[in-house]
């Protein structure tokens, strides 16, 4: 390999390039298996890593979000009410699910983003409840504690995606898409990001607008878990308040932590392993809650800085041995 | 080249997981029968969830203590695969998918309203039966003829429970409570219509689930004075609290439950017979000798005692029925013509007594089962008794 | 008149519980920096300690309670010298670990005690009545205790050496364990002291209330919305917001009702941070 | 030009007076060392005129314009940097790294002779290690290269010797000396190690309880009989809070 390509992938980014290759191959798996268990893991897969991003593009700022389903569920009610208008075009239902959510976060950005720490994590689990809340005393507008059903099929170049294959696949390519953006955002401000994570107080008295990027990555942060609303209310063809209550959010910032936060194939492979082992688990009824707990604490205790992490610091050591 | 070697290592790190995925699922030997159970296994509706799972259960042993199920000239064993769907839309959704993978077509369960909302739309797609124990307005619809449905829903017993309640008491206005969510929501609705038909007054109080502490609920309810207080499909254990905090702050009227069994658990929590005082009920299936042995069969065959009282006699014949639908049909893999067998199977359980298939007058599908029914009546810390209630179209 | 004498009853019910479970949460925070998602798992185990010493056993009610708050107490220490401790500094990491005992708390209750709800009762039944206002008895008992612990919480932290301990480590750690404060004895107990408050509440509400699995969850969010009205790390604070809270929701529910009572209450709370981000008797924060 | 100016600057925390009525001029291209016993409100002030802090009362000019409680990344934009008393960088990243950074941030391009004040300080042939590796003496020089590399007009240094061996201190020296020769810039130094004040300051400002006690040369205000009681019978190295 030249130099230039060197060059070039070094300023893009190893991990960002393997992570958008990685979505960029799952498309080939719904065109060569049928079965229906690979199906439903990598559609979970696809709605869980693209919220997972949402809650991991904060965590690049030392930000712990649980706001994220509070988006997920506008972008997936603004998809679910456009259906009732039956506005079914994928460009345009792509754009509302990203935008909503993020110009509502704009003003809530100006609330929450003065708050540090812990305060910024409690506040946000607040504002997932209250969007619960909202939802049910809105049922005009969100059909309220029942949600909206029967959604119609998302068109894709007048094509409507119907099928569990054209499910999945439409839900791979709104995961590339979030990748896309997640990676372009924090590679393209990966010190801004980096050096607020650390040490914002040193940032700022050299002169960075940390309130910015913060700013910038909230709204971000915002549209791409309304892009996880699309994928699931898509996948389920209703949005109801149940896929969006407060506590999901819970699994979402333990697949960031457990992948490792300081990769953005960190979401991916914890994403990927936890919802794989839920699924595992489900059939174990009574059990499964506790298997997971179980699981969490395995990985947090023996894989510090997460599966990601932990693997790069193992090779590294190799390497350097 | 360490860069380049390290976008190979983070690309295998990245898709190893998804490789995982790709095993092949179990290999098939002699005829063995998986069917699944679905419904909440933890949190607050545990219990619910669990019956369901019970259900298939006994259902299971029975036809295998008998050498197994007869499909064609086989004899199949049957196994049951539970699955956890947390009372959440998604939930069911993704449990029928898994259970799916294992190619299974039949399900016992859901048990919620998110959770038949959610599994509906995929049955087909899966090719699954499934049936719900929910009381969703929109439990079954013609729409998705795959689901059935463990009735009867409010609609089917609401009218009977009051027409019974008024024999007892004078009750001119009633005010109902139930969680704001959609388990509570629809089957206040459908309550309030059957309450107005009888010339009552409704007022609907909606609290937010998690809620431990009802006083102050109760207080406000208490202020519109009401005859009589329905805790409609509030989770039994809401249900108890609520009994119990409406003695406590005074209140002498009958308190109702249009929603659904409990009345067990109910009568623990607020503390006993003198709490409850005056109390009238859906009692689900009639407590009867036939019923009972029920109990004793499922402790005889699963070796322990069934703890979830009327909710697994209630679930029992949605089991039964489709082993019977499938053997009937003699194949267990054609879904469509175990539904189309299933829908024509008369409803004679040995247990339950003779049922009806429901449902076409509420829904417009008449896929609902629907056997005789109790209402319960307490009196003066008493209990009256249960009466039958036969089903009628 | 009646209904907004009853609904300050009830609030102040209400906030002495919540009092109990946010003290102990903020002191889990204030001094370790941990934020315990396991708290309510301490609550509902308090309740399941206490039944089983009652049914099982046959212990007095108040005996059984003391036992509940050792046991969690005791599970406390244990969790904290043996999983947070190594990972102390890690808030993530931290968070996630309470996250996951939680869920293995719930399922252990299940898996023992089953779905449904105990039959445990308190031993004090009745109410008091003055004209439409009532008065609960057992509430009445349960305040008192609720009141008597936050007395003796507070008596421990600010007139015994260990409080001052405590509170000179929640206050800098640095500076604390640089005058020879020695945080490896001093943890485990602060967080026993807290998860032991915790089943306390639990022992002592659940036979009022209900006890069954899925009793904690709402504890967590409380708890949650408690110490951030009272500022993180504030032991005034939480008690101060504890009867805030308590009251708001009560009067919220009686006037609004429930859906729109809670709405009222996370909105009021939102609101508050606008004005005062670090609660209201909250300092600066460190970073989680 | 870059004159930073203070007028009748205060600041309370609550109750608390940390200081009051402060007033001084750094001239451009001047130098000032600020002294006092622990807790004269030395820190508080470089965190009141950084920014950090708002003031309670009184003004900052810089160059005649009121940036008064401004926020931090403003007032290090319009050219006031400062460093920290403890070692201060971004630990986890290598030297060369937490110099892009600033230069990033900084926005001005790199200063005229940043290079060889890194090489002066042999952080040239280190640039690829982690910045908490390095042995403390050296983290400390690059933080204090750091806020010279966003290219200031003003540099307050907030006790740039405390935590150093006596043979690391003459780095100091050389530090002031090339940010002022090679960057043209004024310096305010607070500081409890009197020899390097005396060395490398012509001016002290004597700090006392939240009032200035003396302003002037070293050799007179070190003379004065109330600086003496004030102060320097409580000379130490430790760090004031």
């Amino acid at each position: 390999m030249d130099d230039k390509a060197v060059g070039l992938i070094r300023r893009l980014g190893g991990a960002e390039i393997s992570a958008v290759l990685v979505f960029v191959i799952s498309f080939a798996i719904p065109l060569l298996t049928k079965n229906v268990m690979i199906y439903s893991v990598l559609n979970q897969i696809m709605v869980g890593v693209v919220a997972t991003f949402s809650v991991w593009i904060m965590l690049r700022m030392n930000l712990l979000s649980f706001a994220t389903p509070a988006f997920m569920a506008l972008g997936g009610y603004t998809v679910a009410i456009a259906g009732q208008y039956d506005i079914s075009d994928a460009v345009v239902l792509t754009l509302a699910s990203f935008a909503v959510p993020a110009l509502v976060a704009i003003p809530l950005g100006a609330l929450v983003l003065r708050l540090r720490g812990t305060y910024f994590v409690l506040v946000t689990f607040v504002l997932a409840q209250i969007m619960q809340l909202v939802l049910f005393v809105t049922p005009g507008l969100t059909g309220g504690s029942n949600g909206i059903s029967g959604v119609p099929p998302v068109n894709l170049f007048g094509m409507d995606m119907m099928t569990n294959q054209q499910v999945l696949l439409f839900a791979c390519g709104l995961a590339l898409l979030a990748t896309l953006i997640t990676a372009a955002l924090t590679r393209y401000f990966r010190r801004h990001f980096a050096a607020i994570e650390e040490n914002d107080v040193l940032a700022e008295s050299l002169g960075l607008v940390v309130w910015r990027y913060k700013a910038l990555g909230f709204v971000i942060s915002a549209g791409v878990a309304g892009l996880a609303g699309f994928s699931l209310v898509n996948m389920l063809l209703t949005a109801h308040p149940s896929s969006f209550d407060s506590i999901i959010s819970v699994d979402f910032i333990a697949y960031s932590i457990i992948g490792g936060r300081v990769s953005i194939l960190g979401p991916i492979v914890g994403t990927s392993l936890m919802v794989y082992a839920t699924n595992l688990f489900g059939t174990h009824g009574q059990y499964a809650q506790g298997l997971y707990g179980v699981l969490i604490l395995i990985v947090v205790l023996a894989a510090r800085g997460g599966i990601v992490g932990s693997v790069t610091a193992l090779l590294r050591r190799r390497r350097a041995a | 080249m360490p860069m380049f070697r390290r976008i190979q290592v983070s690309l295998v790190a990245a898709t190893a997981v998804i490789a995982g995925l790709a095993t092949p699922a179990l290999a098939q030997s002699g005829c063995e029968l998986k069917i699944g159970s679905m419904g909440p296994m933890s949190g607050g509706g545990a219990q619910w969830g669990l019956a369901m799972d019970g259900a298939a259960r006994m259902a299971a042993a029975e036809v295998n203590a008998e050498g197994g199920l007869k499909v064609g000239d086989r004899k199949c064993h049957v196994t049951v695969v539970a699955y956890d769907s947390k009372y959440t839309a998604d939930g069911a959704a993704a449990g029928s998918n898994a259970l799916a993978a294992e190619g299974i077509h039949f399900i016992i369960g859901p048990v919620g309203a998110p959770e038949a909302t959610g599994i509906k739309p995929i049955l087909g797609r899966n090719q699954q039966i499934a049936w719900n124990g929910s009381y969703a307005k929109d439990a079954v619809t013609t729409r998705y003829p795959l689901m059935f449905h463990l009735g009867p829903g409010p609609g089917g017993w609401a009218d009977s429970v009051i027409k019974e309640a008024l024999k007892h008491w004078k009750i001119q206005s009633v005010a109902l409570i139930a969680p704001n969510d959609q388990g509570g929501t629809d089957i206040v609705t459908v309550d309030e219509v059957a309450y107005k038909d009888n010339g009552v007054k409704t007022t609907s109080e909606y609290y937010q689930r998690g809620t431990t502490n009802f006083a102050p609920i109760i207080t406000r309810v208490l202020a519109t004075n009401p005859d009589a207080v329905d805790t409609a499909s509030s989770p039994p254990g809401d249900a108890g609290v609520i009994v119990k905090q409406l003695r406590l702050a005074g209140f002498k009227g009958p308190i109702g439950r249009n929603g659904g069994p409990g009345t067990e658990e109910i009568l623990r929590v607020s503390g006993g017979m003198d709490v409850l005082k005056d109390f009238y009920w859906y009692a689900g299936p009639p407590d009867t000798p036939e019923a009972r042995v029920i109990d004793a069969d499922y402790k005889k065959l699963l070796g322990k005692d069934q703890t979830f009282g009327a909710s697994l006699w209630g679930d029992l014949p949605g089991a039964r029925m489709t082993l019977k639908a499938i053997s009937v049909a003699g194949t267990i893999d054609d879904v469509q013509k175990v539904a189309e067998v299933l829908r024509h199977l008369p409803v004679d359980d040995p247990n339950l007594g003779k049922g009806v298939w429901s449902g076409q007058k509420q829904f417009g599908i008449a896929q609902e089962l629907m056997y005789p029914f109790g209402v319960g009546i307490i009196k003066d810390g008493k209990e009256v008794g249960v009466t039958r209630v036969e089903p009628k179209l | 008149m009646h209904q907004f004498l009853e609904a300050a009853i009830i609030g102040v019910g209400l906030g002495a519980q919540y009092a109990l479970l946010a003290l102990g949460f903020t002191l889990i925070f204030g001094i370790l920096g941990v934020v315990n998602f396991a708290h309510g798992g301490f609550y509902m185990l308090g309740g399941y300690v206490a039944y089983t010493c009652v049914a099982g056993l046959g212990l007095a009610y108040p005996l059984a309670v003391v036992v509940a708050m050792l046991a969690t107490a005791a599970l406390g220490w244990l969790f904290e010298l043996l999983l947070i401790e190594p990972l102390i500094d890690d808030h993530l990491a931290t968070l996630m670990l309470s996250l996951g005992l939680y869920l293995i708390i719930s399922t252990v209750v299940l898996a023992i005690f089953g779905p449904i709800s105990m039959e445990f009762a308190f031993p004090v039944t009745g109410s008091f009545h003055a004209g439409s206002v009532y008065l609960p008895r057992e509430n009445l008992i349960v305040l008192a205790v609720c009141l008597v612990a936050i007395a003796c919480l507070w008596l421990v932290l600010f007139r015994t050496d260990l409080g001052r301990a405590l509170r000179a480590l929640a206050d800098d750690r640095a500076v604390g364990m640089a005058q020879g404060l020695r945080p490896r004895l001093l943890f485990p107990l602060a967080f026993a002291l807290a998860t032991g408050l915790a089943g306390l509440t639990g022992a002592l509400v659940t036979p009022i209330l209900s006890l069954a699995p899925g009793v904690g969850e709402p504890v967590l969010a409380t708890s949650f919305l408690t110490v951030i009205l009272g500022g993180l790390g504030s032991l005034g604070g939480a008690a101060l917001a504890a009867f805030i809270v308590g009251l708001v929701e009560a009067y919220t529910s009686v006037y609004f009702g429930g859906s729109i009572g809670a709405l009222v209450l996370f909105v009021m709370v939102l609101l508050l941070l606008v004005f005062r981000p670090t609660g209201l008797l909250g300092r600066d924060v460190r970073g989680a | 030009m870059s004159e930073l100016r203070i007028e009748q600057l205060a600041k309370r925390f609550g109750g608390l007076r940390v200081f009051q009525d402060l007033s001084f001029t750094l001239q451009p291209g001047g130098l000032m060392g600020v002294i006092g016993p622990n807790g004269a409100g030395k820190t508080t002030l470089i965190n009141v005129i950084s920014g950090r802090q708002p003031p309670s009362g009184g003004k900052v000019f810089l160059g005649g314009r009121d940036v008064t409680g401004q926020p931090t990344h403003a007032i290090s934009r319009l050219g006031i940097a400062r460093s920290f008393q403890q070692t201060n960088t971004f630990r986890s990243v290598s030297v060369r790294e937490n110099i892009a950074r600033a230069v990033l941030f900084g926005r001005r391009g790199r200063p005229a002779g940043l290079d060889r004040l890194l090489q002066e300080f042999h952080l040239t042939e280190r640039l690829d290690e982690q910045s908490d590796k390095l042995p403390y003496g050296l983290q400390k020089m690059l933080g204090l290269a750091m806020a010279y590399a966003i290219g200031p007009k003003v540099l307050l240094l907030d006790e740039p010797a405390a935590g150093l061996e006596r043979g690391e201190r003459a780095q100091i020296d050389a530090f002031v000396h090339h940010v002022r020769t090679h960057g043209g810039c004024s310096v305010l130094i607070v500081e409890h190690d009197m020899d390097l004040i005396r060395r490398l300051c012509p001016r002290i400002l004597v700090l006392d309880a939240g009032n200035v006690l003396a302003d002037g040369a070293p050799a007179d205000v070190l003379a004065r009989p109330d600086v003496i009681k004030a102060y320097l019978g409580a000379v130490d190295d430790e760090e004031d809070a």
